[in-house]
C-alpha cells in the first residue's frame, strides 16, 4: 500500500512514463481509438451504474493512460467494474468506446492478474475450449474450485433451487461436434497472439 | 513557329512553399521548358516587390504570357491580373499553378512535393501559351438590396445601408421582425434588456424611407446574377387589410381559439389572429388559418364583427412580388437543437426540463409567466441546474462549440439568483467566456451566493420515482467523484444549429454550406460575408453561431458589402463565355436544352447555334458536348485543356 | 434433446421443406436457464408464421468474458458461427442480447479494421471456414416488431391481456451501442408489442440501465443494488410484472429477489418473464409450454384471469 | 523530357513506379473542397494532380480519354453535389455523362476503378483528401494502365473525333 502511494507521486516525474508506448499498445486492439481526443468531460463516469464503486473513474483512467502510467491503470479496479453496457460508449461525445477500452486493459491485465474477477474469465475461457459451450454448473463449479471451494456452500442454496426449476444439469456436458474446431481456434488464436 | 514569350514566376510564400518544394529546381525546371523566357522565384510574389518583378519584365523583356506559381487562384488572381495590366499585357494572358493550396500543404513527402509541383507549372506554361485576350465586359448594377431575415443581422444590415442612401427590401418569414433575440430576456455581458435595445432598431426599420417591409413573406425564386438579380417573393396574406389595421388589439382580445405560441417556445398561448409578441414590428396581426375557425368550418367571423375599423379581409390573396435587386444578403439566423434527440437529457418527458430560448421566455417580463421563475406546477424551484453543451461539442450531434452557451449559463445563474432563492449548479466543461467584458461578468456571478460551478458534462437527468426531484448525473471532474444532483428545475443549454430548410435556402440562392451545415463564407477569416456566388453575402448565424455583438459587427459588414456593389454601379462579368465557330456548326441544336441559361438560340438564316453572351456563365457544359466542336469555352477551350492534360501527366 | 423438440415446434404443419426464414442462434443460456425464452421464442414466432431454424453445431459465442480476456479469440469464437450462417445463406435471429452484442462486434470489425478483421480471417482459415463481409444479424423482438409487424400481432391475439400492467425491461446489450433499435437509451419497440397484445405498459425510465449481467458473480454486493433499484422502480409504477428480452436480466432480477429482499429488507414479489412467453400466452398457446412455472416468482397470479 | 512524346514508355511499370492521377475539379466546389484540404493542412499524395475546369459539365468524355492516353492511371472528376451546382445544373450533365464514360472506358480496357466521379462541396475538404487518398491507392493496387496500352491506342482516333476541330480559335 504505502509503496503504490509513493509511486503516484512519482507522477510528477514524467520520465518515468512512456505514454506513446502504452497508447501504441492499446492501439492494437480494434475499437480502441481516439482517447487523445478525450476532452475529460465526464460523461462516461456519470453514465456508468459502477463508477461509484471505482477507485478511478473510467474519465481518470483515460487521463492515466494519456499520462502513460500503465502500471497504476493495470493494477486499478476501474476495468472489473465494467459490466459491458455501453452507457458511456453511445453517449461520449468523441466517440470513445469506452467498453472496447476497458476489455484491452482486461486482456492486458489478466496477462498478469490474479484477482476473483480474473479466475473468472480464464475459467470461462477454459469452458468454452473444452465444450464449445458454455456450462453454468460446471462453470461455477470450476470457478469455486479455482477461487475459494468453500463458497461452494454458499452457493448451495441458490443451486439447489435452480436444479429444482430445472435452469442447471449436473449432468456431464457432452462437448459440440466442432469441439474439435473450436481447439484448432484456440491453438491458431494462440499462434498468431504468440507471433504477433 | 516560335511560341509566345513567357515568364514564370515561382513564390515562395516565406515557407509556406519553400519549405517544401524546392525552389531552385522548380525555377529551373521551369526555365527549360519551351517557350519560357523568364524564370524566377521570389520570397512573396503577391508583395509590391514582387509584382514589380513581373511588371518589369513584361516591360523590358516583352512577355507575351505570364504564369504564377504560387497560392490557390481564389486568393490571388486578381492581385496578378491587376499586376498583368499595369503593365501592359492582357490580364487573361496570365495563368496561375496552385502550389500551395493544392501541393505544399497537401505533401509529406518534400521530394514528391517538388515533382508535383513541376507537373502544376508544366501544366500552367502548356496553358498559357494557347491562352488569347479577352475584355471585360461592364454592366450596370440595380441600386437596390434585398435582405433575408429580419433578425438582428438583417435589421442591422437594412439601417446601414438605408442610411447610406440606399433602398432595401427586407423580407421575414415571421409576421414580426425581431428574430431570435427579440425572445431574449436579458443580454450579457451588461444584462441590458433585449427588447430595450432591439425595439428602437425595429421601429427604424418600420419607419425608414428607404427600407420596404415585407413580413410573413418568403423569397420563392432568385435568378440573374450580381447586379442584376430578378426575384420573386411571396407576400402571404395576412387576413387584414394593413393601411387599414391600427393595431388596437381587439380582435385578439376576442377570438375565441387558443394554440401554443411558437414564439413563446410553446409556454404560452396565443390566438388563431394575434401578433407573436407585444413589441411586434409591423404591430399589426396575421389569422393564422390553419387554426382559424372561420377556414375550417366557414363560421365564426367574431373578429370582423369587433373589429373598429373593419380592417379584416377573408378574402385576401397571396401577393407575389417580382423585383430586380443588385445585391442580396441573408440572414436567416439559426435553429436551436431539441434537445429531445438525445433522451438521456429528460426533454419532453420530465416537465420541468427546458431550454434555453424556454428560460429565456420564463425570465422575460412579457413572457408566459410575467417573468417569474415558476415550474411547472406554478411553485418556486429550490435548485437548479444548468447544462452546458448540450448537442454542441458532441460528435454524435453538432461537433462545433456554439459559442453563446457559457456565456448564457452565467447569465441563467445569475438570473435565477436574482428572481428565486434556488441554489444554482452549472456543469461545464470548459468555461470559454472569451467577448470584451465576458470574464469579468463571469468573476462578478462566480462570486454570487449559491452558485455552484461544477466542472464535469451533464450526462443524464434522471427522475426518482418515488419523490419526483429531478436528478442531474455528472461527474465532478476536478474531484474525480460522480455526483448526483437532486433539483426542481433543469436549464438545457442547446446548441446553435442551421435551420432545418437551410438547403433548401442554400439552393435558392446559389451559396453551398460548410461541413457544419451553415452557409459557407468565402474566406473564413478574410471573407467572412462573400459567398461564392457573387453578390450574395451572409451575415449572423445563418453563417456560424455567434453572440449578438458578433451578429451585428458582420450585419454591418454585410451591409458594406452590398453598398460596394450598389455604389459602384456596374460591375465587370466575365468574358469567359461561350462562343460558336458557324463554319464548324452543323446545326444539330444538341447543344440548344443543354444550356441552363436558355443562353443559345438557333439561328434559322445562317442554319447555327448562336450564344447570347449576356446571359452566358461559362460552364462549358455546351463545349463538352458539341460533337462537331464548333461550341468553344473561352480561357477553357479543349487546345488549352489538352495542354494542361499533356503537362500534368509529363512530369 | 431439447433441439429436435423445439425444431419439430418451430415448423409449421405442413410446411415440410419449406426454407426457413432466419438461421436461430439460440446461445447457451437458452438452452440452460433459459429455455422458457427459448421455446416461447421459436413457438410463438411459428404462431405469427416466423420460421426458425437452429444453426447446427453452434458454438459458444464467447459473451463478454471472451472480449476480457483474449481480444482474437472474443471476435474468432463468434465468428465460427457467422460463417457458418453465411455458408447456409439465411439471416440470423439471435434473441439473447448478450450472443447479440457479441455477434455484432464481430460484424462491425468486418466494416472498419481491416488488418484485424484479416487476423480473424485467418483463425477461420485455420479451421476451413471463411466469412465475407459482415452476416445480417436480427434480434428477435426486432423481428417480431418489424417483419411480423403489430396489426397481424393484433390479429392473432387470442387472449388480450387487458389491466395486465407490465414494466418493459430492454437490458442494456439489446440497443447499445447502436444496433437496429429506434433509440440507444429509450427504445420502444417491447412497449409496442406488448401494447398490441393487450397488456398495459407502465412508464419505466430505467427500461435501458444495466442489471450488472456477468458482474454477479464476481461483484455480487454492488450487483444486487443495480437490481434493487431496477425492482423498485417498476414497483413503484405500479408494474404486475416484468418483461425482459434477456437471460442475464431475467436471472440477476428473478433468481436473486430473495437475495435482494434481504439483504435491503425490501419485500418485492415481481415476477420476471420473458416477453415471448407474455406474446405466446396471449397468442394462445399453452400456458405450461410457456414455461410460467420456471420462474423463481411465481407468475400464475397475474395469468389466471386470462386463461 | 517536356514534351509528352512518347507517354507510354513513362508509364513503364517498373521499381520506382508511381501512379498518375489527373483530377478535374469545377471551380466552385471541388476546387475550392481541394483547397480547404490544403487550408486544413490534411494530407494525400502527391500522385493527383488537378485541372481546373469552371463546372465539371465542362469535363468531356475525350478529356479523360485524353489524360489516360497521355500517361495517366487514374482520372478523378469532381463537382457540386446535386442541386448545387454554381450553374444550376451542370452537374446533372455530368452524371448522365458518367455513363458514357464508363462505357467508353470499358471498350478501351481500362479498369472501372480507375475512374471516379465524386461530388464534393467547397466545405468538404475532408472529403476531398479521402477521395484523393482512395483513389490513389485503388490505381496503386491496379498497376499501370501499360498493359493495356495497346489498346489504347485506338483511343486516338476517337479522341480526335471527339474533340472535333480541336481548339483552332
Amino acid at each position: 500500500m504505502e509503496q503504490a502511494e509513493a509511486k503516484t507521486l512519482e507522477v510528477i516525474r514524467q520520465d518515468a512514463f512512456d505514454p506513446a508506448k502504452f497508447l501504441e499498445e492499446l492501439d492494437a486492439f480494434p475499437g480502441v481509438d481516439k482517447i487523445k481526443n478525450c476532452m475529460q468531460c465526464g460523461v462516461c463516469t456519470a453514465s456508468c451504474p459502477l463508477s461509484h464503486e471505482m477507485k478511478e473513474t473510467p474519465r481518470k483512467i483515460i487521463e492515466m493512460i494519456r499520462a502513460g502510467m500503465r502500471d497504476e491503470v493495470l493494477a486499478s479496479d476501474t476495468m472489473w467494474y465494467c459490466a459491458s453496457c455501453y452507457a458511456c460508449t453511445v453517449r461520449c461525445p468523441q466517440g470513445i468506446s469506452m467498453a472496447e477500452v476497458m476489455y484491452a486493459l482486461r486482456t492486458i491485465a489478466l496477462r498478469t492478474a490474479r484477482n476473483l474477477s480474473a479466475a473468472f474469465y480464464k475459467t470461462f475461457s477454459d469452458t468454452v475450449r473444452r465444450y464449445g459451450r458454455m456450462h453454468e454448473s460446471d462453470l461455477m463449479i470450476r470457478f469455486a474450485l479455482r477461487t475459494n471451494p468453500l463458497s461452494l456452500l454458499k452457493m448451495g442454496p441458490l443451486g439447489l433451487r435452480m436444479l429444482a426449476k430445472g435452469k442447471m444439469s449436473l449432468s456431464v456436458p457432452t462437448p459440440i461436434r466442432g469441439a474439435k474446431e473450436i481447439g484448432k481456434l484456440y491453438e491458431k488464436v494462440a499462434e498468431l497472439e504468440g507471433g504477433a | 513557329m516560335p511560341g509566345p514569350k513567357i515568364g514564370v514566376y515561382v513564390c515562395h510564400c516565406g515557407s509556406n512553399i519553400a519549405g517544401k518544394v524546392d525552389m531552385d529546381a522548380l525555377r529551373e525546371f521551369a526555365a527549360e521548358l519551351p517557350d519560357v523566357v523568364v524564370s524566377r522565384d521570389y520570397k512573396y510574389m503577391c508583395s509590391d516587390p514582387g509584382q514589380d518583378l513581373i511588371k518589369a519584365d513584361i516591360k523590358e523583356k516583352g512577355l507575351e504570357r505570364v504564369v504564377v506559381a504560387s497560392c490557390s487562384p481564389r486568393m490571388h488572381e486578381p492581385t496578378f491580373k491587376r499586376a498583368c495590366q499595369d503593365a501592359g499585357l492582357n490580364p487573361y494572358l496570365m495563368e496561375m499553378a496552385n502550389i500551395r493550396e493544392q501541393c505544399s500543404w497537401v505533401t509529406e513527402d518534400g521530394e514528391a512535393a517538388t515533382q508535383k509541383a513541376k507537373a502544376l507549372v508544366h501544366s500552367a506554361v502548356n496553358k498559357a501559351r494557347h491562352l488569347e485576350p479577352l475584355e471585360d465586359k461592364t454592366v450596370p448594377v440595380d441600386p437596390k438590396t434585398l435582405i433575408v431575415g429580419g433578425g438582428i443581422a438583417g435589421i442591422e444590415a437594412a439601417l446601414k445601408i438605408a442610411e447610406a442612401g440606399k433602398e432595401v427590401y427586407l423580407v421575414e418569414r415571421e409576421p414580426s421582425i425581431g428574430g431570435n433575440m427579440a425572445k431574449l430576456d436579458k443580454t450579457f455581458p451588461t444584462l441590458d434588456c433585449a427588447a430595450c435595445i432591439l425595439t428602437p432598431k425595429m421601429v427604424s426599420v418600420a419607419q425608414h424611407p428607404n427600407i420596404t417591409l415585407l413580413t410573413y413573406s418568403e423569397v420563392e425564386k432568385v435568378e440573374g446574377y450580381i447586379g442584376n438579380f430578378e426575384v420573386t417573393i411571396r407576400k402571404r396574406a395576412r387576413s387584414i387589410d394593413e393601411k387599414l389595421c391600427n393595431g388596437c388589439g381587439t380582435c385578439q382580445e376576442k377570438c375565441p381559439i387558443k394554440v401554443p405560441n411558437e414564439f413563446e417556445e410553446g409556454l404560452g398561448m396565443r390566438k388563431a389572429i394575434y401578433t407573436p409578441f407585444p413589441q411586434a414590428v409591423p404591430n399589426k396581426p396575421v389569422i393564422d388559418r390553419e387554426n382559424c375557425t372561420y377556414y375550417k368550418t366557414g363560421k365564426c367571423k367574431i373578429c370582423e364583427r369587433v373589429c373598429p375599423p373593419k380592417a379584416i379581409r377573408f378574402d385576401q390573396e397571396d401577393e407575389i412580388i417580382t423585383e430586380k435587386f443588385g445585391a442580396i444578403i441573408v440572414a436567416t439566423g439559426y435553429q436551436l437543437f431539441d434537445p429531445s434527440v438525445g433522451p438521456q437529457w429528460g426533454y419532453g418527458r420530465y416537465d420541468n426540463v427546458i431550454h434555453g430560448l424556454q428560460f429565456e421566455r420564463l425570465s422575460n417580463a412579457s413572457g408566459p409567466t410575467g417573468g417569474k421563475i415558476l415550474l411547472k406546477d406554478g411553485s418556486e424551484p429550490e435548485a437548479v441546474a444548468i447544462l452546458h453543451c448540450v448537442g454542441s461539442r458532441d460528435t454524435n450531434y453538432a461537433e462545433y462549440c456554439s459559442r453563446i452557451c457559457c456565456m448564457t449559463s452565467v447569465k441563467f445563474a445569475h438570473l435565477v439568483r436574482e428572481k428565486t432563492n434556488a441554489k444554482v449548479y452549472d456543469l461545464y466543461m470548459d468555461m470559454r467566456t472569451f467577448g470584451k467584458q465576458y470574464e469579468e461578468f463571469y468573476n462578478r456571478v462566480v462570486a454570487e451566493r449559491d452558485i455552484y460551478f461544477i466542472r464535469g458534462k451533464g450526462a443524464e437527468v434522471m427522475q426518482d420515482p418515488e419523490t419526483g426531484k429531478l436528478l442531474v448525473r455528472v461527474e465532478d471532474t476536478l474531484l474525480g467523484v460522480f455526483r448526483e444532483i437532486p433539483v426542481d428545475m433543469v436549464i438545457l443549454n442547446a446548441a446553435i444549429c442551421p435551420r432545418p430548410d437551410a438547403q433548401e435556402v442554400a439552393q435558392k440562392f446559389g451559396i453551398q454550406r460548410s461541413a457544419d451545415g451553415f452557409f459557407l463564407e468565402y474566406h473564413l477569416k478574410l471573407e467572412p460575408m462573400k459567398t461564392a456566388n457573387d453578390g450574395v453575402f451572409i451575415a449572423g448565424t445563418c453563417q456560424s453561431p455567434k453572440d449578438i455583438p458578433d451578429t451585428v459587427g458582420q450585419g454591418a459588414g454585410a451591409a458594406a458589402e452590398a453598398l460596394k456593389v450598389v455604389f459602384a454601379g456596374q460591375v465587370t462579368v466575365t468574358p469567359t463565355t461561350a462562343e460558336v465557330r458557324d463554319t464548324l456548326c452543323s446545326g444539330c441544336r444538341i447543344c440548344i436544352p443543354l444550356c441552363p441559361y436558355n443562353a443559345i438560340t438557333f439561328d434559322e438564316a445562317k442554319g447555327v447555334a448562336q450564344v447570347n453572351e449576356a446571359l452566358c456563365k461559362g460552364c462549358g457544359t455546351c463545349a463538352a458536348s458539341c460533337p462537331s466542336g464548333a461550341l468553344r469555352a473561352k480561357h477553357f477551350d479543349n487546345r488549352q485543356l489538352y495542354a494542361q492534360i499533356e503537362g500534368v501527366c509529363a512530369e | 434433446m431439447s433441439e429436435t423438440k423445439t425444431k419439430d415446434a418451430a415448423r409449421p404443419k405442413g410446411a415440410g421443406e419449406a426454407k426457413p426464414d432466419f438461421v436461430f442462434f439460440p446461445g447457451c443460456s437458452l438452452h440452460s436457464t433459459a429455455r422458457e425464452y427459448h421455446d416461447s421464442t421459436v413457438q410463438s414466432m411459428a404462431v405469427l408464421g416466423i420460421t426458425l431454424e437452429e444453426l447446427d453445431d453452434w458454438n459458444c459465442c464467447g459473451a463478454t468474458a471472451l472480449s476480457s480476456a483474449d481480444s482474437l479469440l472474443s471476435y474468432a469464437l463468434p465468428a465460427r458461427n457467422l460463417a457458418m450462417t453465411q455458408e447456409r445463406g439465411l439471416p440470423m435471429a439471435v434473441a439473447c442480447n448478450s450472443c447479440f452484442v457479441t455477434l455484432n462486434r464481430v460484424n462491425a470489425l468486418m466494416e472498419t479494421d481491416a488488418p484485424y478483421r484479416s487476423k480473424v480471417e485467418e483463425t477461420l482459415k485455420a479451421i476451413g471456414r471463411r466469412l465475407d463481409g459482415p452476416v445480417e444479424i436480427r434480434h428477435t423482438l426486432h423481428i417480431i416488431y418489424h417483419d411480423v409487424g403489430l396489426d397481424r400481432i393484433r390479429e392473432k391475439v387470442k387472449r388480450r391481456l387487458e389491466g395486465l400492467k407490465v414494466a418493459p425491461y430492454y437490458g442494456c446489450q439489446i440497443a447499445r451501442p447502436r444496433h437496429e433499435f429506434s433509440d440507444p437509451e429509450f427504445p420502444t419497440e417491447m412497449d409496442d408489442i406488448l401494447e398490441a397484445i393487450g397488456a398495459e405498459v407502465v412508464r419505466y425510465d430505467r427500461k435501458t440501465k444495466c442489471c450488472g449481467g456477468a458482474l454477479m458473480t464476481t461483484k455480487e454486493d454492488v450487483v444486487l443494488e443495480l437490481n434493487e433499484q431496477l425492482l423498485r422502480e417498476a414497483q413503484v409504477r405500479g408494474a404486475d410484472l416484468i418483461a425482459v428480452c434477456c437471460p442475464m436480466c431475467q436471472m440477476n432480477l428473478d433468481a436473486y429477489q430473495g437475495k435482494i429482499n434481504s439483504r435491503f429488507g425490501t419485500d418485492y414479489k415481481l415476477p420476471v418473464v420473458y416477453f415471448t412467453q407474455l406474446l405466446g400466452f396471449a397468442l394462445g398457446l399453452d400456458e405450461k409450454a410457456m414455461g410460467f412455472g420456471r420462474g423463481f416468482v411465481p407468475a400464475g397470479k397475474h395469468l389466471k384471469k386470462y386463461a | 523530357m517536356t514534351q509528352a512524346g512518347s507517354p507510354k514508355s513513362q508509364a513503364a511499370a517498373g521499381e520506382g513506379w508511381e501512379p498518375k492521377v489527373v483530377a478535374f475539379l469545377c471551380n466552385w466546389c471541388s476546387y475550392t473542397g481541394a483547397d480547404l484540404a490544403g487550408i486544413s493542412r490534411l494530407k494525400y499524395p502527391a500522385n493527383l494532380r488537378i485541372i481546373r475546369v469552371m463546372c465539371s459539365g465542362r469535363v468531356s468524355p475525350a478529356f479523360v480519354l485524353k489524360a489516360f492516353h497521355e500517361g495517366a492511371d487514374g482520372v478523378l472528376v469532381g463537382g457540386c453535389h446535386p442541386g448545387d451546382c454554381h450553374y444550376l445544373e451542370g452537374n446533372y450533365k455530368t452524371l448522365k455523362r458518367k455513363l458514357v464514360f464508363e462505357r467508353l472506358l470499358e471498350q478501351f480496357g481500362i479498369e472501372p476503378g480507375r475512374f471516379r466521379l465524386e461530388w464534393i462541396s467547397g466545405g468538404e475538404g475532408d472529403k476531398f483528401a479521402r477521395v484523393a487518398e482512395e483513389l490513389v491507392k485503388t490505381v496503386r493496387e491496379l498497376g499501370p494502365l501499360g498493359s493495356t496500352a495497346e489498346r489504347l491506342g485506338r483511343a486516338d482516333g476517337l479522341a480526335l473525333r471527339a474533340e472535333g476541330g480541336g481548339g483552332n480559335a
